[in-house]
């Protein structure tokens, strides 16, 4: 679809997310108590922060939410059934000022649920999720969207992306077909436009992603692994914190008779992930996790789903307590 | 709509046999006619049996696909869900979902003389296989079975062995670790690599399947190779732990491979350009 | 609140309360039916997960009992379990769980008729205090958090 | 040079340990620790105010024991870490050099466990005094203001056990929680589960914590967890008159008794 460019004033904006909130679940981020951004359903648009540099956690949960209920079920000596969720009922949602590297994300993700056979969980959720992207005018040194082949304002996944400009106002890029129709039921609130300066935030290129890939595929039994992962004390939370993690788990859980099956965020870092019954463990030692995390998303993926796990947000990096930063990592891989 | 990926089959345990005292075999048949209907498989593809209220486990299914009114599964009890599978009695019921991973390449091997050599748990993968091939017995050669278990009660589908045992057409040399045998043991005693080795089966124009712990097959390969088998000549299946069954969750990554994806079968040719992590 | 029929738990040691339990029905001395035993071979066996998975299945209250100290049948179980108890009691206490719902005591094999005191008084202050209103309610909250997006 | 590093390069050299750990300031300028094993890179071990992870985590990872025997820079929590590792067994005392450091960042010479645990019991074994002012404003909420306060910091929890892999004293190479038969703390994340699993934490540590607060600063999300741990540092404290990490002696509070011990709500 041919994109469109407007401009939105600050006061449209918020007429804009009423009226979005109006119809639909809008998810938006604030800052919390503790000063840490995070996405909310439906806060009021004053609470709504367009100043934030990452959240704490991803919103990938809009699409791959923590625990994904797969069906219900009832068990007992004399009877078994199972009840289908109703997927029809999974609502729609407007996803309000993510940033380019958490939209991109749904490419990533889709990339993983979609080969092969569709996850119909996920295709459903992303069927009903509209995108309205926000530009950044802040970056930190844990950024590196450029080397990963996104910038602070791309476009991918979005479907309207807003660009700050120097007094307030928005540039607002209509970029697909719900996008549009978001333009097509609130035309009063967007203006033409003409040559405008973006207040966009510059981030350095920290590696060339495909180098990379290039070189890991030679990489497996480098000491490399050992030597940068020592100090990796194995917690979940880089992939917790990750747009593109979709590793999971399935279990049950059941009261009396009833029950469900759901899947839950998990991660490779753990040693419980690859375990056998048996007590043999393929991946036994940290340093084979933190390389099949690394090669998962920069190896792996660029050859089976033909994209890179990774959008360079640098989540993992500052939320890791023991510094283990992945953009520095690949940097030292391209070069060994 | 169409059925969730994630939502088994329901089927009925029609009958159970005890194969050791803690491995079990089960028969089951669909609940519902119109799933059975629609429902084939083919040698070396896998399911995910599951308890509801305890979980899904992964293995394969045990019996033939020319044997269309059932599947048959066999496992140990070790963790939660066999477990639970094993206090299961006929007429109750077990989730399936499958089948799931790539195949034997039966139909390349037509002509050929097949050697299987499983070791304890692992007959059940190929009890599949081989009946399949014995269901087109005219089709292959010579067909060698070696199996190998710790003790004679370790050795599962004991009147199937003595089937196989029968038949003429069909050579079929069991053995126990020494230590494991019985007063009345007519078999081998000794690891199976060894009694491999004693064997000496012909490589000419012969297909080897091999199955078992990883320490056996550790020490078969020299073997092999001794009797002058090629790597591409040489299948086995991995079995990694397993969660969705379709390339999803993450979990069965070998490299770039998914166990359950592009395996469970894999020639060791294939196996030898994997990342040492199954 | 006068229709309201506590439900209570019981976790009890094999050896002094469970026998002492027994007794007060073989003493014919009437007590509270709202308590439900469940038998352990000893107070050190009593896991505090036990208590917490007790509330989450919607019992108003609890009750943990064994053998007098220096009675323990294992010699020092009791012991043991003391220590877990104080400790686990500061711990709730600082999560604003309520404690007060939970009864701990020691009757031993021939307390039939304390054992009878021990069900009846906190029956009678689970009855004051009510259903365990805010532990059912972080139960289903948290079955909610998870179904919302369905 | 700094003694620190003169030390570490002095044990590398005449081989007394096979790996320093340390910290380093990594090339973006953040502290992260450090295991060298070449005494030509002895000088990028630091020591400052930035240092603050409980290094005593590493000397039960299976791949940093074997590169050999361990020296340690070790602050007074490692210490107590160390003394806790090697009551429970974790640990030999022969097989470590500690470099101590002292509270005003000082090199100590720590020649061996007794020199420790005389450095260890002359310390203010308390909890650190900016955790104990959020326990006192803790506990004077009221017991629905306390249940609020904590199932509102639990909801963010989103069991990355990144609290329990940062903690020394969790070192159980099968955590109760991986445990499946039975599943007593949910597998996914929900305010309840999250809550069962913090009180089994806090639970398991009871007695053993020695109050580094390592566990709140892993915590990706910022959950105050540590203030568990430590409440019940104090409690035990209170009831037993006994601090963890003091000698190599102690059993943990937890798996002895005094016949004596007060409580006031037995009946």
């Amino acid at each position: 679809m041919e994109t469109t460019r407007k401009l939105i004033r600050k006061q449209s904006l918020e007429k804009l997310y009423n009226q979005l909130s109006a119809s639909r679940k809008i998810y938006a981020p604030v800052i919390a108590a503790d000063k840490k951004v995070e996405y909310k359903y439906n806060p009021s648009f004053a609470d709504v922060t367009f100043d934030h540099l990452r959240s704490t956690l991803s919103v990938k949960n809009v699409v791959f939410p923590k625990v994904e209920n797969l069906f219900y079920y009832s068990n007992s000596k004399t009877e078994s059934t199972i009840a289908d969720i109703d997927l029809n009922k999974i609502p729609e949602v407007v996803l309000w000022g993510a940033h380019p590297c958490d939209t991109a994300a749904f490419d990533t993700l889709r990339s993983i649920f979609c080969w092969d056979i569709t996850d119909e969980f996920f295709a459903k959720r992303l069927e009903k999720l509209v995108v309205i992207g926000l530009s950044c005018h802040l970056s930190d040194e844990y950024c590196f969207c450029t080397s990963v082949g996104l910038s602070p304002n791309s476009i991918k996944g979005s479907d309207i992306l807003l660009s700050p400009l120097q007094n307030g106002d928005f540039v607002a890029d209509i970029l697909t077909e719900k996008g549009n129709n978001i333009l097509l039921s609130s035309t009063e609130l967007f203006e033409s436009i003409g040559e405008v300066n973006l207040n966009i935030t510059e981030v350095k290129q920290k590696f060339n992603h495909e180098q990379v890939t290039a070189k890991l595929a030679g990489a497996f039994e480098n000491p490399f692994w050992v030597a940068n992962s020592l100090r990796c004390i194995g917690c979940g939370a880089c992939a917790y914190v990750c747009p593109t993690c979709a590793c999971f788990d399935i279990q049950d859980e059941t009261k009396g008779k009833n029950g469900r099956r759901y899947r839950s965020w998990d991660s490779c870092g753990f040693g419980l992930f690859t375990l056998h019954t048996s007590g043999h463990n393929p991946r036994h030692v940290q340093s084979q996790r933190w390389r099949q995390r690394i090669m998962h998303k920069f190896s792996y993926m660029p050859d089976r789903n033909k994209s890179l796990g990774c959008v360079g947000c640098g989540r993992c990096s500052s939320g890791c307590p023991v510094d283990m930063n992945i953009a520095e990592q690949l940097e030292a891989l391209q070069n060994i | 709509m169409s059925d969730s990926i994630y939502k088994p089959y329901l089927m009925e345990i029609e009958s159970v046999i005890e194969e050791t005292s803690d491995v079990r075999t089960y028969r089951l048949k669909f609940k519902n006619t119109a799933d059975a209907e629609k429902f084939s498989f083919k040698a070396g593809q896998f399911g995910e049996y599951s308890v509801l209220g305890e979980g899904e486990s992964t293995f394969c299914v045990a019996s033939s696909p020319t044997r269309k009114e059932y599947i048959e599964c066999t496992f140990r009890k070790a963790g939660r869900v066999t477990n639970a599978l094993a206090n299961l009695e006929p007429g109750d019921t077990v989730g399936f979902r499958g089948p799931y991973g790539n195949t034997f390449p039966i139909e390349q091997w037509e002509g050929k003389n097949l050697l299987y050599i499983a070791g304890g748990i692992a007959l059940p993968p190929m009890r599949c296989l081989i009946w399949n091939t014995i269901d087109l017995r005219d089709k292959y050669k010579d067909i060698t079975i070696v199996y190998g278990a710790r003790t004679v009660g370790d050795l599962v589908y004991k009147h199937e062995l003595k089937e196989w045992e029968e038949r003429p057409d069909i050579k079929l040399i069991t053995t126990v670790d020494p230590g494991g045998q019985t007063p009345d043991w007519k078999g081998e005693i000794g690891f199976v690599p060894a009694v491999l080795e004693k064997v000496a089966p012909s490589s000419k124009n012969t297909i080897a399947i091999l199955c078992g712990p990883p320490v056996m097959i550790k020490f078969t390969m020299p073997v092999l190779k001794k009797l002058g088998f090629q790597d591409r000549d040489i299948y086995t299946t991995l079995e990694n732990r397993m969660k969705c069954g379709f390339g999803k969750c993450g979990r069965c990554n070998v490299g770039k491979v998914f166990v359950c994806k592009d395996g469970p079968v894999f020639s060791y040719e294939q196996i030898l350009t994997l990342p040492e992590e199954y | 609140m006068s229709d309201f029929e506590p439900k209570i738990v019981a976790f009890v040691c094999n050896w002094c309360t469970y026998a002492g339990a027994d007794l007060t029905g073989t003493s014919r001395i009437k007590y509270a039916s709202n308590v439900k035993i469940i038998r352990f071979p000893c107070t050190g066996r009593i896991d505090f997960m036990l208590l917490l998975k007790a509330f989450a299945n919607g019992a108003d209250g609890i009750i943990v009992s064994g053998c007098h100290p220096n009675d323990c049948h294992y010699t020092s179980g009791n012991f043991h379990a003391k220590r877990r108890w104080i400790v686990f009691k500061e711990l709730m206490d600082f999560m604003g769980i309520d404690m007060n719902r939970v009864t701990f005591s020691w009757v031993s094999a021939a307390e039939g008729a304390k054992w009878a005191v021990v069900v009846n008084t906190t029956v009678t202050r689970i009855r004051e205090l009510g259903p365990y209103v805010s532990y059912k309610e972080l139960v289903n909250k948290s079955v909610e958090e998870e179904v919302k997006n369905e | 040079m700094n003694s620190l590093n003169t030390r570490a390069k002095e044990l590398l050299e005449n081989k007394t340990a096979q790996v320093i750990i340390g910290y380093e300031e990594g090339p973006t300028g953040v502290v992260r620790p450090a295991f060298i094993t070449d005494a030509a890179k002895a000088d990028s071990l630091i020591y400052d105010e930035r240092c603050v992870q409980n290094l005593a985590v590493y000397l039960t990872k299976q791949e940093v024991k074997r590169l050999g025997k361990m020296a340690i820079v070790a602050t007074l929590p490692v210490m107590r870490s160390i003394m806790m590792l090697i009551s429970e067994q974790q640990l030999f005392a022969e097989n470590i050099v500690v470099l101590g450091i002292s509270a005003e960042g000082k090199l100590l010479d720590v020649a061996d466990n007794k020199v420790m645990q005389g450095y260890i019991e002359q310390s203010d074994l308390s909890n650190p005094a900016k955790y104990k002012e959020l326990i006192t404003n803790l506990n004077k909420l009221s017991p629905e203001e306390k249940f609020l306060y904590w199932q509102k910091e639990l909801s963010k929890c989103i069991k990355c056990y990144a609290c329990r892999q940062a903690c020394p004293m969790c070192y159980c190479t099968r955590c109760s929680v991986e445990v499946n038969q039975p599943q007593w703390i949910p597998v996914q994340s929900n305010t309840h589960g999250n809550m069962e699993w913090h009180i089994l934490r806090a639970m398991h540590l009871a007695g053993r914590c020695i109050s580094c607060g390592e566990c709140g600063r892993a915590c990706p999300v910022g959950i105050p967890c540590h203030l568990l741990t430590m409440h019940l540092t104090d409690q035990v404290y209170n009831y037993f008159k006994v601090y963890a990490g003091t000698s190599e002696k102690m059993s943990s509070v937890l798996s002895t008794y005094e016949p004596n011990d007060k409580e006031s709500f037995i009946i």
